[in-house]
């Protein structure tokens, strides 16, 4: 092997003196973890493994593929927990690999838990997943505000009040065009469509899911406040977190 | 499951015959091996189920336990173990999903409570469990959950009435957050902290209990009270994962439904009721509802949902109705039919919960308690199978609602009058008169 | 309609479809290949448009049988006979000069996907297998003699034979 | 030294093999190794992309696209990536010289082709300025850069003979036909040097032998090809060549 | 006092392959010997679930097995007992006072015995256990023990009677598995991929795929899977299987090929699964009767792990799959060894005592 050959190669290696070319058609994914801040990687791989449920989610993974066999949204998609949890292996010596995942992969995940219940190794790739989906989010990393942006309200909602998908989302059809004329139909009297459900905490109640009392929605946002929810969510959403910040205040919660 | 004739093929010419015993034994065995391949196998399972028990003497929890006082039946679970369910002075965890936009999965399930004269605790003191911001944006963390959890728990237990959990997710999660809350001293501490703030106490259900679960004990009573025949209607089933993938040990499985390799809830209901259950081959899948792809990338849960569930079940059994016992599942399997309908796919099949098909048999009304009006996918078909005159019940339902417009109260389900007392301390229980927003 | 009517129509359905331009409000987008989404131009239903985005759907994309029709031709062709012994090591593309540049070529890969018979992994990728250079490290790395070089020679024989099936998706 | 025409009049091997039937027996051969090598091609079931490329550059009128109709781009248009990529990919070794890991590879490549190339041109050449091979002007230096590009020939030859044959591992795994395209190469090369200038030194016994040799290796050359790798290649390089046009030529309009 | 301590003779428990050779070696050195089997018929496990044939070479079981069965049924050294079990031990290491039951006649045998051979073996791991392959509940899904009778009738089939067009080889069945067992079976892998080629021997146009996680062909074996592969074009897939569901016909086999990034999920008309190995009840019974110690697994602990006749008691030798999973030729051998041991000590023994 000639020199300008070698010269190349070496060329193409990372701090850590090792070259991951990533899968067939994938190589975006290397490159992208290439251009990134390394200590955020490394961040990244630390506040993983001291998460409390890491130890419970992760063993150690024989690469068997039993996950992915089950695993749905591999129907559609190249999102395979067999390469999470073999990516969250390698994670430590390799932040790299781990990083490349918190771009788009992990959004694809359904969190159905299938791959977690036929485990060998009793992994749970799915767990895994949610906690590299909090640390992205508490990092504020790409395409994560991509993700969560178009439905902010909604966590403002759950945030404040514990009721997310609520009534007043079907007066209009803009948000469910796919559902069809059916939601058309619906939309027209929905007041009244709502007001007559037979059930007393629900009737009539359109802004949430069903009547919350006042002190139960303080309870919640003292909750969110205290367990350090709002904050985490500051780099990623920021007016969410403002939102939430300024219902509290309004309601007397310090 | 062993051969018909009851023996047990050992290598090649040998046969041993096996008692009955024996063979429920086997069985057991075998449900405990697929226990083991769920979380932390089912050995940890239990110990924390010990755990529980350690703290409570040590007087750090308090737990809600399954007392007489709510006539529990006893189920099989997962891990072999025997799981008490409270069947009444239930307090109702709603689903935010359900309550949101299937208003009849809910009612119909009152309905079917109160037809059995069953009383039971509908609180307006109750947040959601908040795991969506877990499960689909990562926005939340195992205190926050935890907490919330508790919480809960702690109203249920100040009224007391057991939880009774109506959301699939709910009750997966609670379940890991149990586990977390127990199992990990750190996070049990800084939870107390929180809930010192609020006024709480650290109240854990000796059970956790899904409705589906209630449904699936109260199956006789429910088939006793039939007013329709639903013999001649076909019944697939779609299991919620969070219910069964989730701590997979702790949900009800059962030898005579479906060999006890799926989960025995819901099947079970439908057959009581005398309906035909029909198997398909993509059973373990989900529904595609993926939590952030059914708000913000509905295109992958409605393919999902539709190439994944509905067709296959549709070529597969040619079932008249799709019966599933999750928020997620019903608005996703439904909703999601819409547009493949729309680009000129041809299958389409109903998709209700079990306790509207339930509440349906035992004759409530499609529309004011089923509130079937908010499913998109064709139910007339099915109404008509089981004899119900669905045009003359939508006549009723349109009067009925001209006359609320008019300003009269809907005629509310009521829960029978309770025998307990709530708990010192606690506020009575009320439900303000409706709102019209 | 008129000829030049009809293929303005083609015209457009066309610049709809082309790549990259469907679905690009996926998140996960660069994971689902182009082939698979659906996004009609107009959908709509009883006076709801649902066109766009709001029609989409994803075909599933699961290998639902192994075809080794590919497979049969490329063992009969010249130097293609050892494609048999592959017993996935990888050496192969370890070794390859042009994996290094190019990591769409992978020998491994290529042969795996065609011994399988997995036809939509070969639709998606047979084109890499003419970046070949034929300088026959692979062969010479090869534990198992399966003579990778020319297994590639016969595939972008056997490829080339099958363009008409290979090109629709 | 000044060497006398008329050493070349009275070539000592007119007698054996006259120019014009070697030039017909050239002939003959090379429409022999085209047939064959067309039908060996076609017996695999693929086109035969040399012959697709000149009808893409030739026909180039309403040509449809992916059922997208381009509007005519033009021979001359057509002709210039026909030659841009001609020189790029193949003279310049883009493809085949690029990923080789050793420079040496490469280098015994290029000379290979570049050699066979001109020396074609130049014999062809020759041909046509005057099939007798009666002397003229042209005539010595056309035979002289004939025996450079010989020469050049041998040289990438015996660099990727030897290449291969200094390492074991590709010793051990090079294919037979490899072996025998490039000796045979070599040895044309070769034998046609060194006859060319036995003759310069009237070294007839030689000449003679190296002549025949020469003429020999010729005409297992061609008669070889058809079934050696180098069918593939051609098919391959005319077949990538078509790819360039059909994308490029659409995209430089 | 000599001659009793010479007509001790030594017993040995299990009559498969490690017990035969053993027993056989012991008689010809020309000691007593007393072979104790639990079942009806001497030969183990490669007669019990009729083997058609032994890796690696494809040898006829009968070819290895029957002569030692006939040895020992023939030979005057050796006293078989067919369908007994050992009740009780004890007494001191030269003189060991068993009692053996035979299981059927309800009779029980007093015998002093110089030294032990512990040869128990083991059994298949039931797959019924594990529920994703429906062994048991669907048709056509069965175990290589299952597929060994079928090649030795020469007639393999499905429910329906006719021959299968695709086989599909689930490997690591009740092994590598933190849920059933979590050891390697050794043999498995080899097992399968010599039935594979007898399966492409017998019914050349079958498809056979062998869905494995590692192929373990340990030393020369792994010439069966060059040859299934170049020979007889069997397919691996690496990957591991999720779940197999009867459409009725057919099953649908659900998994992922971690080669390629893409799932599975193809039809075949049977489904072998290479069932792992497992301690058996007779060797849970024998330690506790010698009072031998059990590893984490059940199998029998050897003093030393690589020492695998030493049991840590004197007089005690263990040979064969009781100790660990191992093939036929191992379990010879290791017999051969233990006789070696025993016959040692006996004559250590008769050394000690004065005349």
């Amino acid at each position: 092997m000639d020199s300008r050959y070698a010269a190349k190669l070496v060329s193409r290696l990372g701090e850590d003196g090792w070259h991951y070319g990533g899968l067939p058609g994938l190589q975006w994914e290397a490159e992208n973890a290439r251009s990134a801040d390394r200590s955020v990687m490394i961040q990244v791989v630390e506040e993983l493994r001291n998460d409390t449920r890491f130890e419970e989610f992760y063993r150690a993974c024989i690469n068997c593929g039993n996950c992915t066999s089950m695993c749905p949204p591999f129907r559609l998609v190249d999102f395979e927990p067999r390469i999470v949890v073999q990516k969250v292996m390698h994670a430590k010596d390799e932040p790299e690999l781990l990083y490349q995942m918190m771009d788009q992969y992990i959004w694809s995940c359904f969190q159905c838990y299938s791959c977690w219940e036929v485990c060998p190794a009793h992994n749970n790739p799915g767990g895994l997943v949610a906690i590299l989906k909090e640390i992205a989010v508490r990092h504020g990393l790409p395409s994560t505000k991509k993700a969560l942006e178009p439905y902010s309200k909604i966590l403002y909602k759950i945030m404040t009040t514990g009721t997310q998908i609520t009534p007043d989302m079907h007066t209009t059809v803009a948000l469910f065009r796919d559902w069809g004329p059916h939601k058309a139909e619906l939309a027209k009297d929905i007041r009244v469509e709502r007001a007559a459900v037979p059930v007393e905490s629900m009737a009539g109640v359109m802004d949430k899911s069903w009547k919350v009392d006042k002190e139960t929605m303080n309870e919640l946002m003292t909750i969110q406040k205290e367990s350090g929810v709002v904050d985490s969510v500051r780099h990623t959403l920021k007016d969410v977190a403002d939102m939430v910040d300024d219902t509290a205040k309004e309601a007397g919660v310090e | 499951m062993l051969e018909k004739d009851g023996t047990v093929q050992l290598g090649n010419d040998e046969k041993l015959e096996l008692t009955k015993d024996d063979a429920k034994l086997l069985e057991i065995l075998s449900s405990q091996r697929r226990a083991k391949l769920a979380f932390g196998t089912t050995e940890d399972y239990l110990k924390m189920l010990e755990r529980m028990k350690e703290l409570e003497k040590k007087g750090e929890i308090i737990v809600h336990h399954v007392t007489e006082e709510y006539d529990p039946v006893g189920v099989r679970t997962l891990s072999g173990r025997v799981k008490r369910i409270p069947t009444r002075e239930t307090w109702q965890h709603k689903s935010c999903g359900q309550c949101g936009h299937i208003p009849g999965y809910i009612s119909a399930f009152y309905w079917i409570m109160s037809e059995l004269g069953i009383p039971y605790v509908d609180d307006t003191n109750q947040t959601s469990c908040t795991a969506w911001n877990y499960y689909g944006s990562g926005t939340s963390n195992p205190v926050a959950l935890s907490a919330v959890f508790l919480r809960n728990m702690h109203v249920a237990y100040e009224k007391n009435a057991y939880p009774l959990i109506h959301c699939g997710t709910s009750y997966g999660d609670y379940k890991e957050c149990r586990y977390l809350v127990i199992m990990n001293r750190d996070i049990r501490e800084r939870v107390r902290a929180i809930l010192k703030k609020v006024g709480r106490e650290l109240v854990v259900p000796e059970e956790l209990v899904h409705y589906s679960e209630w449904l699936h004990v109260m199956r006789h009573e429910v088939a006793a009270r039939r007013k329709h025949d639903v013999s001649n209607v076909k019944v697939a089933v779609h299991a919620a994962c969070h219910t069964y993938k989730l701590m997979a040990e702790d949900y009800t499985y059962d030898e005579n439904i479906l060999g006890g390799r799926k989960p025995a809830p819901t099947s079970s209901v439908a057959l009581a009721l005398g309906a035909q259950l029909l198997d398909y081959s993509n059973w373990y899948d989900c529904c595609g509802f993926g939590f952030r792809h059914i708000l913000t990338e509905r295109e992958i849960s409605r393919s999902f949902a539709y190439f994944r569930k509905i067709r296959p079940i549709v070529r597969e059994t040619h079932a008249d109705v799709l019966i599933t016992h999750d928020t997620g599942c019903v608005t996703t399997l439904d909703k999601s039919q819409v547009v493949p309908l729309a680009q000129g796919y041809k299958e389409t099949i109903p998709v209700i919960s079990d306790s509207q098909f339930a509440a349906l048999a035992m004759g409530a009304h499609p529309f004011i308690v089923c509130q079937l009006q908010w499913h998109i996918a064709d139910w007339k078909p099915l109404l008509a199978k089981m004899g119900i005159d669905w045009k003359a019940a939508y006549e009723e339902y349109r009067s009925y609602l001209d006359k609320v417009k008019g300003g009269m109260k809907p005629a509310f389900i009521r829960s029978p009058p309770r025998r307990l007392e709530p708990r010192g301390g606690a506020k009575a229980f009320r439900v303000d008169e409706p709102v019209m927003t | 309609m008129t000829g030049k009517e009809q293929e303005k129509g083609k015209k457009k359905d066309k610049e709809i479809q082309t790549e990259g331009e469907k679905g690009k409000f996926i998140i996960e987008r660069r994971y689902v290949d182009d082939s698979r989404i659906i996004e009609p131009e107009k959908l709509e239903l009883g006076g709801v448009d649902m066109s766009g985005r709001w029609g989409t759907l994803v075909l599933p994309r699961t290998l639902e049988d192994f075809d080794t029709e590919i497979y049969e031709d490329v063992k009969d062709l010249p130097r293609g006979g050892n494609i048999g012994k592959c017993w996935q090591c990888g050496n192969c593309t370890a070794v390859c000069p042009v994996a290094h540049e190019h990591p769409e070529f992978n020998p491994r890969y290529l042969i795996h996907i065609v011994k399988m018979g997995y036809t939509s992994e070969i639709k998606r990728h047979h084109k890499a297998v003419y970046l070949c250079s034929g300088c026959g490290l692979c062969s010479a790395a090869c534990p198992k003699g399966v003579d990778p070089q020319g297994v590639m020679i016969a595939m972008s024989i056997a490829f080339k034979a099958h363009e008409g099936e290979l090109k629709e998706l | 030294m000044s060497v006398p025409l008329s050493a070349y009049y009275q070539t000592p091997t007119a007698n054996i093999l006259p120019h014009e039937y070697l030039e017909i027996l050239v002939l003959f051969l090379l429409v022999f190794a085209v047939l064959a090598s067309y039908f060996r091609i076609r017996s695999w079931g693929v086109p035969f992309t040399p012959l697709s490329v000149l009808s893409t550059v030739m026909t180039s009128r309403d040509r449809e696209r992916e059922g997208e109709a381009i509007d005519d781009v033009g021979l001359v248009t057509r002709a210039k990536v026909a030659t841009r990529s001609t020189i790029h990919d193949i003279f310049l070794l883009r493809r085949a010289g690029a990923w080789c890991e050793e420079r040496i590879h490469t280098i015994g490549r290029g000379l290979v082709l570049w050699g066979f190339v001109l020396l074609s041109l130049v014999t062809l050449m020759g041909f046509l300025i005057d099939p007798a091979g009666t002397p003229n002007s042209l005539f010595l230096p056309l035979r002289l850069s004939g025996d450079i590009f010989q020469g050049i020939l041998a040289m990438g030859a015996c660099i990727l003979l030897l290449r291969r044959l200094s390492r074991q591992n590709l010793r051990i795994s090079t294919d037979i036909n490899t072996w025998a395209l490039q000796s045979v190469l070599f040895v044309m090369g070769v034998s046609g040097v060194i006859a060319d200038f036995s003759l310069l030194m009237n070294l007839v016994l030689q000449f003679q032998v190296a002549y025949l040799v020469n003429v020999a290796s010729i005409i297992i050359f061609f008669i070889y090809a058809p079934f050696s790798e180098l069918t593939f290649l051609i098919w391959k390089g005319s077949l990538l060549m078509q790819e360039t046009l059909s994308t490029n030529s659409a995209g430089g309009k | 006092m000599m001659m009793k301590e010479q007509g001790r003779p030594v017993l040995v428990i299990g009559g498969g392959p490690a017990g035969l050779q053993a027993a056989k070696d012991i008689a010809e050195f020309g000691e007593q010997v007393v072979l104790v089997e639990r079942r009806k018929e001497l030969g183990g496990a490669p007669i019990r679930w009729s083997y058609h044939t032994l890796a690696p070479d494809f040898r006829p079981t009968e070819e290895v097995m029957g002569p030692l069965v006939e040895f020992c049924e023939k030979n005057d050294n050796v006293t078989v007992m067919k369908g007994c079990v050992v009740e009780e031990c004890n007494g001191r290491p030269g003189e060991f006072r068993v009692r053996i039951k035979d299981e059927s006649a309800k009779e029980f045998t007093e015998m002093v015995v110089s030294s032990i051979i512990v040869a128990t073996g083991f059994e298949h791991f039931d797959a019924r256990v594990d529920p994703r392959y429906g062994y048991g509940r669907l048709p056509n899904v069965i175990g290589i023990n299952e597929l060994e009778v079928m090649l030795k009738q020469r007639r393999v089939v499905g429910h329906d009677g006719r021959p299968p067009k695709r086989v599909a080889f689930i490997f690591c069945v009740g092994s590598r598995d933190r849920s059933t067992n979590p050891w390697c079976c050794t043999v498995c892998c080899g097992v399968s991929i010599k039935q594979g080629i007898e399966i492409k021997q017998l019914l050349p146009d079958t498809q056979v795929y062998m869905i494995y996680m590692d192929i373990r062909t340990m030393g020369l074996w792994e010439k069966m899977y060059w040859d299934s592969m170049e020979k007889y074009g069997i397919n691996f897939i690496r990957g591991r299987v999720g779940e197999v569901y009867f459409t009725g016909e057919r099953l649908l086999v659900k998994g992922e090929d971690t080669l390629v990034r893409g799932p599975f999920e193809v039809l075949f008309d049977m489904v072998v699964l290479a069932v792992g190995i497992e301690p058996g009840p007779g060797t849970k019974q024998a330690a506790n009767v010698l009072k031998l110690s059990l590893n984490e697994y059940g199998f029998l602990a050897p003093r030393l792990p690589n020492v695998h006749f030493d049991s840590g008691k004197e007089g005690i030798f263990l040979a064969g799959a009781c100790v660990a999973p191992m093939s036929v030729e191992e379990a010879l051998s290791e017999g051969s060894a233990a006789a070696m041991q025993a016959v040692k000590f006996r004559r250590n023994i008769v050394k000690k005592v004065p005349v």
